[in-house]
């Protein structure tokens, strides 16, 4: 096992594997920018070293920093954690020639992995049915119609580059698609500079399920069943569940081992996830390989709680060298559990991201409650990550059970000084076709407007009375600037 | 200032208890008296306890108010400029792309119009409360 | 089901039920008496009302201001958790008497089990080996030699009235028995005014092991496995788990059945817990009878960590009449639980109790660590009841790493203003026998001077230097008056 | 004041970090001057940060001390008293029995010797630091 490990993040990832380190008796490193030389993963390894200014680019991005923090520590791993430098085969790379050992897969795999077309490849050699596609010979509108024919309508003509949904339109049938053509290609153009269009088949209210993959240095691979993560906003998931309503048993097996050959097929090694898009549900439902992630996801511990599985601590010891521990027959799904992710986000507007002083923040301790952090009260969101405050995990034995727990823990979780998105994920969790498991990829966009009204509204008087008694605020950190609100009124504006 | 009778009893470190004759409640309080943040019942809201008016946090501003523009609620990069000056838009049109904190923030037309002026370039970063573009 | 439940009761357990009711979509009432106006479990309710000045016999024991106040809220069902009138007979026949539906098991079966006689003859009955003893005919020496050699040697000779080990002797062969039994019955008419004395097999180095069960209104009966509860001081425990080291699965599956042919013995109803001394381990070991508590445990969470079953809730749903929803096959042990119970109070003064303001406390958040606690920073540890802070209980796949993860939580939970009992709960969780699971009820006792000796010492120079760095206590409230010593220094006295 | 150099930053809301060219821990601290809590790995001390000498908190009073009386740390009841003016009494004997927060307290003698003086009643309601028993 390793002595003394990196943490090349912030943040709760970094957070949840300085916790794992402790656990398996290794020492950790936590490296920070100078907006977090306060934070609670810097306070909570057993060293921490300052890489560079706030910019990512010019501390968790800089390669040669980390690496050089590495060398400092005297560390003989890094765990890249998700993000940042994650999926960045140089560093994967670097790593190794440096003489660490990288919690991860090889810098080839991931390459070939980060590849969208490459990955494709992959998986059709595998035998793993991908969306039907194709990026047309060339880009004239008679080629692109015949591209469309050919794969079937309703299709998607998307950009060739670039992601995050912009330039994507949804064609039903051929009348529409000469006007839709011209759009996503001016989109494409202004987004990206590059108005190459790709056709693919359009996938009518998908799911999102993707498969969580553990593969040892002999090569050995198990799968710890899906995660459920259709509930996204803006292509981010927010809400994520397992096991997924719609699979079957048999439906379950299948997906399973299609994740398992995906596995195998680059000589994957270390954790991963197999993302698929799921058409219908049930035992006919068709799945499509979507991507792998070549890393920890954000939502592993909904994973950890319905099998028991502690993923981080296997990544480590994988890289150890040792062996899986568990035959696929070992491993089993009890009950069900939800995550929330709570972001300092504004979803009254566009989701936009908030900064702001941490003035009060506590968490519930609620049994079958689990939350993954990287902050204090009295702390700070900086302005220049990632706007994750905490993930709430319910777990209990069935989905209902879960469910309310969850709920339980968004109404007992006061954040103070920051907008937090915690009413709309209440209200999310409460919508009737999130209560009956009857959702998509298109739910929450579609619902938006209903979510907000039922999670945004004058304060009652109970809440003004409270603002009135309050005489103070509880800590002792200087009063914060206000809340900033996003839509600035300008003086001057014409109409 | 509540509709019914209501007791407010101040627990200490940032807890209230608010109660009425058929129940009582958890609330949590931090802030200056110009924006109090109140935490009752899972919602959020931001008081300012000095005017006779206090808004919701959630009610303010909307995006298709005429009278508003779009600005950057914190210091961002601009990413992209989508239009020219004299340029015409259709509502929802994408003007300018921003970045921060590992997200693109769109800023879209929030009515038809044509550019009037751009005030930002890409790369540039831009502070809050600042016009980006303004329409005619 | 019920539309509100009082809680009768305070603290950890009190905030448990809130929780529960939350869950289920029933309204909540606490109580409270003037020591805790401000308490968690107060505030936390939907409603809370108070019954009487600090003295529990006043406030939490007072039978007639319990029911004045859920008759004055309007409540369908009282809930009495643990200790207080948990397990009063009379009490829950007042419930009753009021309309009320008391959560637990009808009055007559708690008054029947309550008496340790009637219990022993229960169990004798349903053919569940009880510990081999006689209370002799009369109390002259010979006739105590003569049920001694009855009995067998080792023996106890313990006073029939009395308990907390007052005035037990073991007695090893008859050579020092006349010596013993003049002892025992000194201090048995010292300590309770009453020297009869009763002769039982002495069980050497035993075990103490619990089974939870849980029985419906139609009387079907479940076990949910067991609790090795064998780390105790002085009679308490402090240290629990599940699965127990000693069983194997033919002993678990022979106590399963005893655990249940008890309950099924006298029409038992709602959550029970048998209590077994365990004198060996694996197959051969012998079980005996020991008592069974009509009550929720305060050890509960253990079970429903390995178990997935929430046992509070299930309690509810049993009062409420609705039938057992799973058979014995659907219950499973996963993984292993550590339950670790932090006191106010100071191991190196024969665990006396602390009380006083907890100027800092923070729990830790750790994956697979959940926290039962009723108290919060800037709160109080009252002089008045059980000085029970927090139960931190740990799960995870194997023994050794949840050993691991309480090992963490509780070197990351901060509490000051009190002491605790957490350094010495950390020397117990690092001691050889309990890392290799070779415990029996005599360990605290006999490691006492070792565990003190690792828990205790000089302030390091680091701790010197953070508390000179510390300008000011981080609360608004008022500073203590100081830590209380237990051992007070007297002018004047005379050796 | 440390043997090895080491610094401590004030990381807020009583957190502290300690670090040394090895490694750096979390501390935490609370109380005033004449009495600083300080939690470091798990273990709690007491300090007095006006004097030159700082005592650890488990170090302190030890009951076998010749020179030392045994009193209730907090209000306690006395349940019963097991001794009278006069009696000879061994080391470890039970002299009398306190109870507080539904615990018993024992109280027991600190060596061999003889009741002088009896301070208490049953049933009294006994105070810090006062004397319950004393031998000769």
């Amino acid at each position: 096992m390793f002595r003394r490990l990196l943490i090349a993040n912030r943040g709760e990832i970094a957070v949840r594997i300085i916790r794992a380190c402790r656990e398996l008796g290794i020492e950790s490193v936590a490296v920070y920018s100078d907006a977090d030389a306060r934070a609670p993963h810097v306070a909570l390894a057993d060293r921490a070293l300052r890489i560079g200014p706030p910019p990512p680019l010019q501390s968790y991005l800089a390669v040669e920093a980390v690496l050089g923090a590495a060398r400092e520590s005297g560390a003989d791993a890094v765990h890249p954690g998700y993000g940042f430098l994650a999926e960045n085969a140089r560093f994967a790379a670097a790593c190794v020639e440096a003489g660490l050992v990288f919690v991860g897969p090889p810098a080839a795999v991931i390459a070939r992995l980060g590849s969208k077309i490459a990955a494709r490849q992959v998986a059709a050699e595998a035998g793993i049915p991908v969306v039907p596609g194709a990026i047309p010979a060339d880009q004239r509108d008679e080629t692109i119609a015949l591209a469309a024919r050919r794969v079937g309508f309703p299709v998607l003509i998307k950009p060739a580059e670039g992601g995050g949904g912009i330039g994507m339109k949804a064609v039903h049938d051929e009348a529409t698609l000469g006007a839709a053509t011209a759009q996503a290609r001016r989109e494409a153009t202004a987004a990206f500079g590059d108005g190459t269009l790709y056709v693919e088949r359009l996938i009518e209210r998908p799911r999102h399920v993707e498969l969580q993959v553990l593969v040892d240095h002999d090569g050995r691979v198990v799968h710890l069943f899906e995660r459920e993560c259709s509930l996204q906003r803006r292509h981010q998931k927010i809400v994520e569940e397992s096991p997924s309503t719609a699979l079957t048993p048999r439906l379950r097996a299948r997906m399973g081992e299609a994740a398992v050959a995906l596995a195998r097929a680059p000589a994957y090694r270390n954790a991963g996830t197999v993302e698929f898009l799921l058409d219908g549900a049930g035992d006919d439902a068709r799945f499509y390989f979507l991507e792998m992630n070549t890393r920890l996801q954000v939502e592993h511990p909904v994973t950890e709680q319905v099998t028991g599985i502690d993923i981080v601590q296997a990544q480590i010891a994988i890289a150890a060298g040792e062996p899986l521990p568990w035959s696929q027959d070992e491993i089993t799904q009890r009950g069900h559990a939800i995550e929330v992710r709570v972001y300092a986000e504004d979803p009254a507007h566009n989701d936009l991201p908030q900064a702001g002083p941490l003035l009060l923040y506590r968490e519930p301790t609620l049994p079958g409650v689990r939350i993954d952090s990287g902050v204090v009260e009295g702390g700070d969101i900086p302005v220049q990550y990632d706007p994750l405050i905490a993930k709430l995990v319910a777990w209990a034995d069935t989905r209902e059970a879960a469910r309310r727990r969850a709920l339980a823990a968004l109404r007992t979780c006061p954040i103070l000084g920051v907008k937090t998105n915690i009413p709309f994920l209440i209200a999310l969790l409460e919508h009737p076709r999130v209560v009956a498991g009857a959702i998509d990829t298109g739910l929450v966009n579609e619902e938006r407007r209903a979510l907000l009204d039922r999670s945004t509204g004058d304060p009652p008087p109970e809440a003004v009375a409270v603002a009135m008694a309050a005489s103070d605020a509880p800590q002792t950190r200087p009063a914060p600037h206000g809340a900033v609100d996003p839509w600035v009124r300008l003086r001057g504006w014409r109409g | 200032m509540a509709d019914r009778p209501c007791d407010i009893t101040d627990l200490g470190n940032g807890r209230y208890r608010v109660s009425d004759a058929a129940r009582q409640r958890l609330a949590h309080a931090a802030g200056p008296p110009e924006a109090r943040w109140v935490f009752l019942d899972g919602r959020v809201y931001v008081i300012d306890t000095r005017g006779p008016a206090p808004a919701a946090a959630g009610a303010r501003g909307r995006a298709h108010d005429d009278e508003m523009a779009l600005a950057s609620p914190m210091p961002a990069t601009v990413a992209a400029i989508h239009v020219t000056v004299g340029q015409t838009v259709a509502q929802g049109d994408l003007l300018v792309m921003l970045e921060a904190m590992k997200m693109e923030l769109p800023i879209t037309a929030p009515r038809d119009g044509r550019v009037r002026v751009v005030r930002c370039a890409p790369g540039e970063l831009v502070q809050p409360g600042v016009a980006l573009v303004e329409l005619e």
